[in-house]
């Protein structure tokens, strides 16, 4: 069953064209990756989705609903939340902080009650804490409860990140190049993560990335874009031998050497 | 009531231009300011302030040497002009190095640029009047007046529903002088090196220093530059009107910042025009106002209209009238 | 423990600055005499630093005329002059100052009427009688509050006052009003309009300008096309000058007049040769004309090395008369330093006191009876200007 | 001078110590009020002990206790003594306005991040709120009802003036808030402007305002029969509100909207991505930030018994600016400081030199100019203020710090629930 559906996604900025006619169908509780050599309009892609930029045209189904015109919030609200490319956390709040806004949209405590004190608003708010804290546990900050985000590590933001994202109890978890940056121990810290959420979480994932050891031995799908189109799909081991994702990466001749 | 405000036309047309061009030059240095470090530098309008009050005192100094009737008016006026420029343009290079330097080495929030540059602003407003007030006991300064022959444009021998206007010798100068700077600008940017550079810093800051530009350097020419503008229209507004006052950069500054929204913020062209519109506009709403709206709405509302002119634009077109829309990158 | 560094760094500074403010706050004690202080407010600072400055000048000089005759008694008396900075708020928090203040019997005080209004409430609270110089709205003295005196006269009477003239004796029957949106301008102008009309002028237009600013072309170009007779501004002399000067620059050679915010040197500056043929009404009269006035212009000169304002004088009167019912008040307490009610109803009760420029006698509002109003008209651009006529009530 | 501060430290180190300390110097520092009454360093040292109070370790609700007396009963009552006491108590009230419009002001600029630099605006419209209907002004207009209204109605009007102001918080903020930035603050400097210059000028064609004339004789409140009209009775009723405030931001702060706001600072497409609508909750930063002004506009109008448009000028609202970034742009005890610190230096510090300095100048002829008058100096004094600040100490006097959550209780109350979840689990 597909949980999304993307239709013949277009988005050009004036003359320029970012993305080009891509159509996707996302099945629910897999991982998908997008690849791309850099400027293929993978981040677009994802901007779309997000609400962050309109699309020129196209559109885009999650469980058959559509998400064009939404605002970003509203997508959140409907179950997709992501992570970033350059980390954008909320560097001057604290790490259970930072967790506790990627719940904001499942907590039902309201000001006026906050005010009053309401006894079942406090309550709300306590076990909200404790629910972030296990979050923070799960992906191994829960010793850096109490810092400030900004003085996190880069790995460590990374993984926040995803806690922040997975805190809104998405249905599909979109990851933008997660494992960049990380050595390899934490990439297979990350690896581990990623498997254990869809199965603990039951989310869908989607994930931009260019270390392709990751992108092949996590995902069930892939889909390849270059220069904003779709040149390739399918199941990691049909596209590691896929002639035009071979071009698009290392150029026509390399294909021809072989 | 059409006819009074035709007839009225000429002599507004000249006045709201008189205002118009000193808004657009201030708004110059807005432009070429933000077009650059995306600042909206407050102090600029005070930058304008001192350079009238500069102006003033080498005026004075002169007068007092005996040069105003020694020289002619026009060579007098121009080395005002000049020095009071080159003063503004390194009082602008100093506030930039002070001010606004270490907070983008430290990578400060826009916010925080934002509240020194109001810093800066009171510090030149009460510096000059504290140093006005202790010269002459009251910082309401009044210039020498130099170029003062009325002429009048007759406007009603070749239209006859027109009314005659009037102007001042200053007028004319400050038009010319105007428009000489303007002009030079324009192709000081457009035509040469430094202003190559400084429009590739404006474009894309690290990129530019990667292409071996010296940032700093730009940044500081174009504060130069910008600040020389800027005081050299304050003499012009010291000539124009005679009398000064260190409050005058505020408001003025504000509506400059306007102006320079109004034809798109980091477009040249863009802020001459919109100086020069709104100066009309303003002129037009003095002047008619009260006669559009029966008296329900006098001259007092004019401010009123240009800030909802500002706000209006800002709201529903961004980039101006002659900007382009950028898309912020995520 | 968490006092960190900067609490005692903290605490330095403030007791650093605290003791430079105990200082001055205690600085008033003096060798065996009892202190007296005439308080002052008026704006030292701001657009009308000219004209509040002289009234402090003006009281400082009458204080230190009688110091001696107050010594006699045994009294030292002082003036203590604040900076209303023609603010509001800080005009009352100046209040609360002098109220505060117990050696404080009296004021001198408020030059803007926006700041007397508020202020005054303060003083009522406290009986300390103030005596305004120059505070001309009408509401300053209406409320009926029984400290509050002014010894000029009042919109309703100097604005009608500068009607007549305009229209009987300059015979203008189209007359354009501007005026600055302060409560002294538009006060004085609807006050002027409204008796214009009253005596048949057509009054060709009513607007507003904002202070500060330095261009009044807009209204200007309106103001000359309709071919007034007469511009009527209301407001002062940083405005006014240039309002005279460019409409001259347009073309308008006809007359304008203004209230006694244009009474000012500063006038003459501004607007340079244009002034000439400038009208303007004042509540002050001229000192220059009468010999005791010349000679206080002499002594003021000596003492301050300034010309006289039109506000010296009255500044320098409202101080005597203060002095005046102080020492009425002392000699009714037996040589004793008197109480607030004591001094308030002492100064109310003052009967013809003849001061360098007016005499003065409070009605039950606190009015002056004497008040007069002075047309003056710039001849030449030079201040002051000459008078043409005295208005009594 | 080492082995000195040593041995303070070593002093201060015990809880029962630092309790004797803070006692002493409050008794010490009121007997110097009650020998000294019209010293205003006495007055000053008396009010630092709150500061010190801030810093001591104690208990949370023994502090606010302490705070209270200290400000309700000990203050008042040693000040009382003095002849200065309505000056020190119109500081006092001066200093709880403020310091409710910095907090205000605090919560758009400190939590979410919104440059305002027209805030003084809702104080103004809180002021005219009850200047219109508590004087006859209300009957040129208003066909209907009798006025002015009477003094008890000042306690409603609180209420109404907080509503009111909020209501303009958010016509101004639905189209402020589509613009980028750093244009909102020349947006708001203009939103600021226009509404000074309304109050300004709107005696005709109808007469709300009294125009440039403002608005005299206000009714004074009317508290169970008792006119209030004195310093010493506003100071009451600024810090009821003040206190009433620091809960409503102190709760705020650490609630769903609260990060939201500070998420929206930080971060906005993140914030939007974590299902925050950012319209939403600038909004409603906006109009809880200027509720805060109106509330006070209320009282302020009410203190004075007159209003007009100069109050509201441009500078005010940079001076409210100037007491958050002094103090530490959202840190609640920091803008606190940093709004006392401004006034006190304002009304009391700053005149009192310009005083001292006359009074040189005239008692010993020594040439003053007046120009040199540092109470003139406010604009270079708070701009340098802004600069040094700005440049080199941007998070204030007091820096903000997030609250921290005690992780031991969080990790035994995560194992507590684990637990019974697992072991109903079990169960089933």
């Amino acid at each position: 069953m597909n949980i999304l559906e993307v239709n013949h996604l277009t988005k050009k900025f004036g003359g320029l064209t970012a993305t080009s006619d891509i159509t996707m169908n996302i099945e629910k509780n897999s991982i998908t990756a997008v690849i791309g050599p850099n400027g293929a309009g993978k981040t677009t892609f994802f901007n779309m989705i997000t609400a962050v930029y309109k699309p020129t045209s196209g559109d885009i189904l999650l469980n058959g609903k559509s998400l064009v015109g939404l605002k970003p919030h509203q997508v959140s609200q409907f179950g997709i939340t992501r992570t970033f490319q350059n980390i954008r956390l909320f560097n001057d709040m604290t790490v259970l902080e930072n967790v506790l806004v990627g719940m904001h949209q499942n907590l039902k405590s309201h000001w006026v009650g906050t005010l009053l004190q309401l006894p079942h608003i406090r309550r709300i708010e306590e076990n909200a804490k404790i629910e972030a804290y296990d979050i923070l546990k799960y992906v191994g900050l829960d010793k850096y409860t109490n810092e400030n985000a900004g003085n996190l590590a880069y790995g460590a933001q990374r993984r926040l990140e995803i806690g922040r994202a997975i805190a809104a109890k998405p249905k599909i978890l979109l990851l933008d190049e997660p494992a960049a940056g990380m050595n390899p121990k934490e990439t297979d810290r990350l690896t581990q993560l990623i498997y254990d959420l869809r199965t603990k979480l039951d989310v869908t994932i989607i994930l931009i990335e260019h270390d392709m050891k990751l992108v092949m031995k996590i995902s069930d799908f892939i889909y390849v874009l270059d220069h904003g189109e779709l040149i390739a799909s399918g199941k990691p081991e049909e596209i590691r031998s896929n002639k035009r994702v071979i071009e698009a990466y290392l150029g026509k001749g390399a294909v021809a050497n072989d | 009531m059409l006819a009074h405000i035709i007839q009225n036309l000429p002599q507004v047309l000249i006045d709201g231009l008189t205002l118009g061009v000193v808004y657009a030059v201030v708004a110059i240095g807005y432009t070429m300011v933000y077009g650059i470090l995306e600042l909206i530098n407050f102090a600029h309008g005070d930058v304008f302030m001192t350079g009238s009050f500069i102006g003033a005192t080498v005026l004075f100094l002169f007068m007092g040497m005996g040069f105003l009737t020694a020289l002619p008016a026009l060579i007098v006026f121009l080395i005002v002009i000049i020095i009071a420029g080159i003063a503004t343009g390194l009082l602008g290079v100093g506030i930039e190095r002070v001010a606004y330097r270490p907070l983008r080495r430290k990578n400060a929030p826009k916010l925080i640029a934002l509240i020194t540059s109001i810093g800066i602003s009171f510090v030149l407003e009460d510096s000059v009047r504290f140093i006005a007030e202790l010269k002459t006991g009251n910082y309401i300064v009044t210039a020498p007046s130099i170029f003062n022959h009325r002429f009048t444009l007759s406007a009603h021998d070749w239209f006859p529903f027109f009314n005659n206007a009037t102007f001042q010798g200053s007028f004319i100068l400050v038009l010319a002088v105007t428009v000489v700077m303007l002009v030079s600008l324009d192709l000081f940017v457009n035509k040469t090196k430094w202003g190559m550079a400084m429009r590739a810093v404006a474009q894309d800051r690290d990129t530019a220093s990667l292409m071996t530009i010296n940032v700093n350097r730009v940044i500081s020419v174009t504060f130069f530059i910008g600040s020389a503008l800027g005081g050299a229209t304050g003499v012009l507004f010291m000539i124009q009107y005679g009398t000064i006052d260190p409050y005058i950069g505020f408001i003025l500054g504000i509506k400059a910042f306007t102006a320079a929204v109004l034809g798109g913020i980091g477009n040249i062209r863009g802020a001459m025009f919109g100086g020069v519109m709104l100066g009309l506009l303003e002129m037009f709403a003095a002047a008619n106002l009260s006669i559009i709206t029966h008296g329900a709405m006098g001259a007092e509302y004019k401010d009123v209209f240009a800030f909802i002119i500002l706000i209006l634009v800002l709201i529903f077109k961004p980039e101006g009238l002659f900007g382009k829309a950028v898309v912020e990158k995520v | 423990m968490k006092l960190k560094k900067m609490v005692p760094l903290a605490a330095a500074v403030i007791i650093v600055l605290g003791l430079i403010s105990g200082c001055a706050s205690n600085s008033g004690s003096s060798g065996g005499k009892e202190v007296i202080e005439i308080g002052s407010q008026s704006p030292l600072s701001g657009s009308s630093a000219t004209l509040g400055d002289a009234i402090r000048l003006g009281a400082q000089l009458a204080i230190e005329d009688q110091k001696a005759a107050f010594e006699k008694k045994g009294f030292t008396i002082k003036l203590k002059d604040l900076d209303d900075q023609g603010d509001p708020k800080k005009g009352v928090a100046n209040a609360q100052i002098l109220a505060s203040d117990k050696n404080v019997l009296a004021l001198v005080g408020h030059l803007n009427s926006g700041v007397a209004i508020p202020s005054s409430e303060v003083y009522e609270k406290n009986n300390l009688a103030m005596v305004s110089p120059a505070t001309t709205a009408t509401v300053v003295t209406d409320r009926g509050l029984k400290s509050v005196n002014r010894i000029c006269a009042r919109d309703d009477f100097q604005g009608p006052a500068g009607a007549n003239f305009a229209v009987k004796t300059l015979k203008a029957k189209k007359i354009f009003v501007i005026q600055d949106k302060t409560a002294y301008g538009s006060g004085l102008a609807e006050q002027f309009r409204d008796q214009a009309k009253k005596l048949g002028a057509e009054i060709v237009g009513y607007e507003g300008i904002t202070v500060g600013e330095k261009d009044f072309s807009g209204v200007l170009s309106q103001a000359v096309a309709k071919k007034p007779d007469l511009i009527y501004f209301g407001g002062v002399y940083a405005e006014g000058g240039l309002i005279i000067k460019q409409a001259r620059q347009k073309g308008f050679n006809g007359p304008i007049m203004g209230g006694d915010g244009l009474d000012s040197s500063s006038t003459v500056q501004i607007a340079g040769d244009a002034v000439k043929g400038v009208y303007l009404t004042s509540v002050a009269g001229d000192v220059t004309k009468t010999e005791k006035g010349q000679e206080f212009a002499k002594k003021y000169k000596d003492k301050f090395g300034k010309n006289v304002e039109s506000y010296s004088a009255y500044g320098y009167d409202s101080a005597a008369v203060i002095l005046k019912g102080l020492m009425n008040a002392i000699n009714d307490n037996d040589g004793k330093k008197p109480s607030r009610e004591q001094v308030e109803k002492a100064i109310r009760a003052v009967k013809d006191y003849d001061g360098v420029t007016t005499k003065v006698s409070f009605n039950d509002k606190g009015d002056n009876t004497y008040a007069k109003v002075y047309i003056y008209n710039f001849e030449q651009a030079k201040y002051p200007p000459v008078q043409k006529a005295e208005i009594s009530q | 001078m080492t082995s000195l501060g040593a041995l303070f430290n070593k002093i201060a180190e015990s809880k029962r110590n630092q309790i004797i300390l803070f006692i002493a110097y409050v008794l010490v520092t009121g007997l110097g009020l009650i020998l000294l009454p019209d010293s205003t360093v006495a007055f000053l040292l008396l009010l630092f002990s709150i500061l010190i109070l801030y810093y001591i370790d104690f208990n949370l609700k023994a502090k606010w206790i302490t705070g209270l007396v200290i400000l309700a009963v000990i203050v008042p009552f040693i000040s009382s003594f003095s002849g200065s006491y309505q000056t020190y108590m119109e500081v006092g009230t001066l200093v709880g306005i403020y310091c409710a419009m910095a907090l205000g002001l605090n919560i758009v600029v400190g939590f979410a991040g919104l440059l305002d630099l027209g805030f003084i605006a809702f104080f103004a419209v809180g002021a005219y709120s009850y200047a219109i209907f508590a004087s006859g002004q209300a009957a040129k207009f208003m066909p209907f009802g009798h006025y002015p209204l009477p003094g008890g109605t000042f306690w409603i009007f609180i209420l109404i003036g907080a509503f009111v102001a909020a209501l303009f918080g958010i016509i101004l903020g639905v189209p402020v808030l589509r613009v980028r930035g750093d244009y909102l603050a020349i947006v708001t400097l203009g939103f600021g402007e226009i509404i000074r210059i309304l109050l300004n000028n709107m005696d005709h064609p109808i007469n709300i305002t009294n125009g440039s004339m403002g608005i005299a004789s206000i009714t004074p409140p009317n508290f169970f029969g008792i006119s209030i009209g004195s310093s010493s009775q506003f100071y009451y009723i600024a810090l009821c509100i003040f206190l009433v405030v620091i809960y409503i931001v102190r709760k705020l702060e650490n609630s769903k909207l609260g990060r939201a706001w500070k998420a929206v600072r930080d971060n906005e497409i993140a914030a939007q991505a974590m299902g925050i609508p950012l319209v939403k909750t600038k909004l409603a930063a906006f109009a809880i930030g200027a509720s805060f002004s109106g509330m006070m506009g209320v009282v302020f109008a009410a203190k004075q018994m007159f209003v007009d448009a100069t109050s509201f000028t441009y500078l005010e609202s940079t001076i409210v600016l100037v007491m958050v970034i002094l103090g530490g742009m959202g840190s609640v005890p920091g803008v606190i400081l940093g709004a006392a610190v401004v006034i006190i230096l304002r009304t009391q510090v700053l005149t009192n030199i310009s005083n001292w300095l006359s009074s040189l100048s005239a008692t010993y002829g020594i040439p003053i100019p007046p120009a040199l008058s540092p109470e003139k100096m406010q604009l270079l004094i708070f701009g340098l203020l802004l600069i040094i600040f700005a440049l080199y100490r941007t998070q204030g006097l007091i820096p903000h710090k997030n609250r921290k959550v005690d992780v031991a209780r969080l990790e035994r109350e995560s194992a507590e629930l684990a637990h019974k979840a697992s072991s109903g689990g079990a169960d089933s």
